[in-house]
């Protein structure tokens, strides 16, 4: 793989989408999910600059132990209700930031 | 365009896009996640000034710095988020008092 | 080019088309119990077709234990994921699709 | 040879460009960690077919993005998803 291919143009357009996606989407739990799905490609760029070892740190605890708790500190706030307990929809309504619909 | 030019672009970009979410928005989980980001976006910058061309072996000092700052951004991470719920459970909201008066 | 190579090449060529299709059926199909069924034919069949396309074409013993380890692995870690998954959709209340009419 | 498998291995990530779609519209969160499960899948197929050109080291990369998926579902199951009523219809007995 010499010079920048498909490999990478994916890549480097995916990734910004998917941080804005993270950042300004409706849904707190989707942007969970989104943020374990850019860590996972994240590690397929640092593969692609040669650094495995790079990519096996990102792998085990940038995507996957962050991961695992962020859906623990979700999971902690519906329990304890968002604040307004606007939540009959579980994620898609309440997660937005309970007493803020403004989100 | 070689592959180090790109993934500088990239990280410039997915810092600025953190930035902007860490400063904009007000739920906190959503601020933890907008400065992970934007350490991605520091990371992806140094891993692009250590690729020295697909024939030569890439630097292994920016390598060691960002698999140092993984570590440290998880543990950050799991911090930020402690106290999130710490928070959350004191005040029954989980944003700043700031983001919420405006 | 040998036959290994010939052979590689159209394992895992087929195993790229199951995870095609995976994608297609998790994007198409109605509810989160097909959905499940789609994505386990892309785990099982496809990742096991890129394995033994990549087996062919190793030298080692070592290698070749490796690849089918991963492939456990996944198999195992996919059907214990699934089956959570199913179950508290189940409990949770998510409804069965039906044909419409 | 190796440019196959590397064109392959762009041609799943492209998969994974496409299933986004399914994180994006949801409905439950079960479909959106159900995508991020086939993205692992596909990740480790990705990894597996680069293999040959980036060197063996990144078996264990794939290994390590097996367990990944398989810790995030279970943390997703046992944490953060409780039993609300979804489309508003009676629930099962659920266990």
């Amino acid at each position: 793989m010499t010079g920048v291919g498909m490999f990478d143009v994916l890549l480097a357009v995916v990734l910004p989408v998917l941080a804005w996606w993270v950042v300004a989407g409706p849904d707190l739990f989707r942007s969970v999910v989104l943020f374990i799905v850019f860590g996972l490609l994240l590690a397929l760029v640092w593969v692609r600059l040669r650094a495995p070892d790079v990519a096996l740190a990102e792998a085990a605890i940038g995507a996957g132990l962050t991961g695992a708790l962020l859906l623990d500190t979700l999971g902690r706030l519906r329990a304890e209700g968002w604040g307004t307990g606007d939540d009959q929809r579980g994620s898609d309504a309440g997660a937005s930031g309970g007493e803020h619909p403004s989100v | 365009m070689n592959a180090a030019v790109l993934y500088t672009l990239m990280g410039v970009g997915l810092f600025s896009i953190g930035l902007h979410g860490f400063l904009a928005q007000p739920h906190l989980l959503r601020k933890v996640l907008a400065l992970n980001i934007m350490g991605s976006g520091v990371f992806a910058v140094l891993m692009a000034t250590a690729w020295r061309g697909p024939q030569l072996p890439p630097d292994p000092v920016p390598h060691a710095l960002v698999l140092t700052g993984i570590v440290v951004a998880v543990s950050a991470t799991a911090f930020a988020l402690a106290l999130l719920r710490r928070i959350h459970t004191a005040t029954g909201r989980a944003s700043l008092p700031e983001d919420t008066a405006a | 080019m040998t036959v290994t190579e010939w052979c590689s090449l159209a394992l895992t060529t087929a195993g790229a088309f199951f995870f095609f299709a995976g994608t297609v059926g998790v994007l198409r199909f109605p509810d989160v119990y097909t959905r499940l069924h789609a994505l386990t034919k892309a785990d099982g069949l496809g990742l096991g077709l890129i394995v033994l396309g990549l087996i062919v074409r190793t030298q080692g013993w070592t290698e070749v234990c490796q690849l089918a380890l991963i492939w456990i692995l996944v198999m195992v870690s996919s059907a214990t994921a699934c089956h959570l998954v199913a179950r508290a959709a189940l409990g949770t209340g998510v409804r069965l699709w039906r044909r419409p009419g | 040879m190796h440019e196959w498998y590397g064109g392959l291995a762009s041609f799943l990530l492209l998969n994974v460009v496409v299933g986004l779609l399914r994180v994006l519209r949801g409905p439950t969160p079960a479909d959106r960690m159900l995508a991020a499960q086939l993205f692992g899948t596909t990740g480790v197929a990705t990894l597996l077919l680069l293999a040959p050109t980036f060197g063996p080291a990144l078996n264990d990369i794939a290994l390590v993005f097996a367990l990944l998926a398989a810790v995030t579902v279970i943390a997703f199951v046992r944490r953060s998803w409780f039993p609300v009523n979804w489309e508003g219809k009676g629930s099962h007995d659920g266990d």
